[in-house]
């Protein structure tokens, strides 16, 4: 058995632990012996070797998502990626029209960069979307307007692990001649992806939910460099002139590196989350008053979104302190506001507010899964003893 | 959320895992006041019962559907409310419960919620007597 | 004597080697056992550890510019800084008018946010540098106007390593209710920063020009969170909504112990790389036709850019293969350009052709240098003697 | 600058290295010609010289400022040019140089300068000669 050691981590959908093998790739582009030169420095040989390791990089992020290297972007993230692919397709196609269509559960990167457009002028439908807060075309259809340029929705929800039917939606999109953006951020490495499939013309990744580096990302731009997009960022015309600053070697090396192995593993992962998420499922629903948030059948495997009637949210988390898990998305809780995927779906506010989203990952075991069973049952039965509807007394039960 | 969200003073901790004065009360009719504020559907419900005697708590209990500072807060409560007499809430004072317990500025609307649910309680029974 | 092993690297302007401690400091953020989680998960311990290592690192930066921390907002590397400076201030004081005023020896990351700006309807004035290539009062002052809302001006070129009299403009920018954005990529850790005394609104920085990682770098707003800027990327509301992204643990703790280096270690830095450059210019200025391109006492101490009479500037590198250094600088070389900096000092286009920038740094040695001086001197005697103005040839000679 | 702009192929990385051809000539007035194209100050100066006799080139040098492909090419052409006769430029091709030195395609303005150079300096023996 494996020695358990607390808090046991619960959030591979915030973020996930480097992989060793990218941590080693990281490390060997940073100190002095290693390969630290600026990939822009192609005046000398330590400049063309890091232009080399970033080049390899986008071939590997390239192939897990279907696409060709040159249409590799990097960026600092997929926020950074959500914000040029959406706010640059729209300000260098405005004179085609000025409307968007995306959903009301995408990720704050989205929604907010919608928002900020919405300010400059440019009009957006926020659709609300189907039964088991699966977006799809028949969602979609009818939000396209003549004017509409562009399309952004989720491949994979960020809360509930919900998959979107995004292929239809590309192929909707493609025969109106209205650009595809999809934000694959929970996607890449947890479910194939690929751009062709999906007629996606733009799609965002990020590094740190793929066991490789935070702020390391990636967004596909069909056509590219060909296609263009208005930058976000100016200064120095790197990557064709879509995204200036110095490439972060070590960065991107990790992202390739973490994109590699993803390739290579995703779907013997995936096969195993999918067994320890029916474990851990079947372990909480005997509790009773236990929802499941999101369709059940058309998730990634590693992720579950609870809510347990009778307990309050906050006390829920503290209680079960020992677990590394949130409530909500954690790309969100730097601001504080329940959370409007759930409220999306038209849970009850006392339901939306005591959710909990399990998310495992390559290192989670079925000893953790169990331990959080064991404590999960054991302290909502505690918290709801607590409650007006509770029982007898701790006290005078004792 | 608020990255101080989950750091709670010893004193909210030490409530919130023993929950001192939790729970009913078994009384006669005539010696039993209850009372509750709050919706759990907003986040937070607080109930409390006491049993009075010669015009003074001599027992009283909380329930409480809430985070950590409203479960502490209902303890602190029910336990300082034992002596007092039947009708007083002035030494009920939620911004003295706030300090004591650390807790932050946006959770004083929750700690209001515990002031009312006692004052509902003791209201009651003066409902009752007069 | 040290090893000498080729090529030597002389291009710490470009980039720097991570330092060791720096390095460990980062791999503590990485894997399974270290501070991975997502400092934006304030629902569980990990999370909260995450975020602890990014404030630490925060007071560092602002300690090395002498700032408080609050008014740190982190980037992914200087020329996002300086965007953010200056779109985002321009945007967010549009209505106090439209005239920037800045230099036309600027990095990119100034002068193509700047052309930007000239697209969306501002103005920009930039001003030629004064003697040495240095921007003073003098040429900044005439160009103000009454609708200047934003002065921006580096702190040291990056080219040429000559140091700005920046503190003078800003006063005259305090006096006259214009912001002042100084770029200070070159400076931290070379030289005091010190935005008080320079009496800076906005100054940017970089983590690796300092012996940090790579697309990690930081803005400085005087008075944030309660002065604001118009962010550039949107999402999640990070860094008090100025920019939101996930924050990359490892990468700010990086930038933040290599800045607590800076801070202790800067001024023997300088001292002993000031002594390194006296060494190499003594080496290479009897070769005669040499000439050093910017001011020769207002400049950093490690930076030394020369030109040579005779030689071309891509054989000059390529005979110069076994060190690693850059003409023109690194930063602008994915674009293919004659060096604009040296344009402006008025430098005639062979001269201007055929400069190197020798740039020293923490590991650089004496006997480094002296390796650099005799190969310097001996490969451009060859290619002069090449050229049209050469005496006998090669084989003639023998 | 570009990513490609430091990686010479073999033919460039020898003749630059070595610089065959590359001098001055001594010759009688009348054997001797000599031209040259280009200009420091845009980048590439090359100059040819040559020993004439019996209507053939026997002796060819080359002296250049310029790229590495400058000084190959002009290394190259001065030896082709030995052996041929005095007033004949057809056989320099600088697409087929280009192609030999594995050049890219932003350089052929710098070859162009290398054929300009050769064509001056038979064309001032052949006003010579006239
Ligand atoms: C669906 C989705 N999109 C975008 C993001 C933002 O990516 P990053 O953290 O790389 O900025 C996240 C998570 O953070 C996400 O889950
Ligand atoms: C003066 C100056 N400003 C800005 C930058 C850009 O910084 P970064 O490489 O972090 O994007 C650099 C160097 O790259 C620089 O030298």
């Amino acid at each position: 058995m494996t020695e358990i050691s607390t808090p046991i981590y619960f959030d591979y959908a915030a973020t996930t632990p480097v992989d060793e093998r990218v941590v080693r790739c990281m490390v060997e582009c940073l100190g002095r012996g290693g390969c630290f030169a600026n990939p822009a420095s192609s005046s000398h040989a330590p400049g063309r070797a890091a232009r080399g390791r970033v080049e390899a990089a986008r071939r590997e992020v390239a192939a897990l998502v279907g696409a060709g290297p040159t249409e590799i972007i990097w960026t600092s993230g997929a926020t950074e990626s959500n914000n040029l692919a959406i706010k640059g397709a729209a300000h260098f196609h405005a004179d085609r029209g000025r409307h968007i269509v995306t959903s009301r559960t995408e990720h704050k990167a989205v929604l907010d960069t919608c928002r900020q457009l919405e300010k400059e002028g440019w009009q957006v439908s926020y659709v609300t979307p189907g039964a088991g807060g699966i977006t799809t075309v028949a969602e979609i259809e009818p939000a396209l307007r003549k004017d509409t340029v562009l399309v952004s929705v989720m491949y994979v929800n960020n809360e509930i692990g919900t998959i979107n039917d995004v292929a239809p939606i590309g192929r909707l999109c493609r025969e109106r001649g209205v650009l595809f953006h999809v934000d694959a951020a929970q996607a890449a490495g947890k479910i194939p992806v690929d751009v062709d499939a999906l007629c996606a013309d733009l799609l965002s990744v990020s590094a740190h939910k793929v066991y490789g580096p935070k702020g390391a990302g990636a967004l596909y731009l069909r056509g590219s460099p060909r296609s263009r997009l208005e930058p976000l960022i100016h200064g120095g015309g790197h990557e064709w002139g879509m995204r200036s600053g110095t490439l972060a070697t070590h960065q991107i090396a990790g992202m390739g590196e973490a994109f590699r192995i993803a390739v290579l593993e995703q779907d013997a992962e995936a096969e195993r989350l999918r067994a320890l998420r029916e474990r851990l499922w079947s372990g909480l629903v005997g509790l009773g008053g236990v929802h499941l948030n999101g369709d059940a059948e058309r998730r990634v495997a590693g992720m579950l979104n609870v809510s347990f009637e009778g307990v309050e949210g906050e006390s829920l988390l503290f209680a079960l302190r020992d677990l590394a898990l949130s409530s909500g998305s954690a790309c969100t809780s730097a601001s504080r506001e329940a959370s409007y995927v759930l409220r999306a779906l038209g849970r009850e506010d006392q339901l939306a507010q005591s959710s909990l989203r399990f998310s495992l990952g390559r290192f989670s075991t079925v000893e953790e899964v169990d331990y959080a069973v064991r404590l999960v049952r054991e302290q909502v039965d505690r918290l709801r003893a607590l409650g007006p509807g509770g029982g007898a007394s701790q006290q005078e039960a004792m | 959320m608020q990255a101080d969200i989950l750091e709670y003073s010893g004193e909210v901790r030490h409530r919130f895992e023993t929950a001192p004065r939790h729970g009913r009360i078994l009384a006669a009719h005539a010696e039993r006041m209850a009372g509750g504020a709050g919706d759990a559907q907003r986040g937070v419900r607080v109930e409390f019962e006491a049993r009075v005697r010669d015009g003074r708590i001599v027992e009283c209990r909380f329930r409480a559907y809430g985070c950590p500072h409203v479960i502490a807060a209902a303890s602190w409560v029910a336990e300082h409310a034992e002596g007092r007499e039947a009708g007083d809430a002035e030494w009920l004072d939620p911004l003295r419960i706030a300090a004591l317990l650390e807790a932050p500025a946006h959770k004083l609307g929750n700690l209001l919620v515990v002031e009312d649910a006692f004052r509902a309680c003791i209201a009651q029974r003066q409902g009752a007597v007069r």
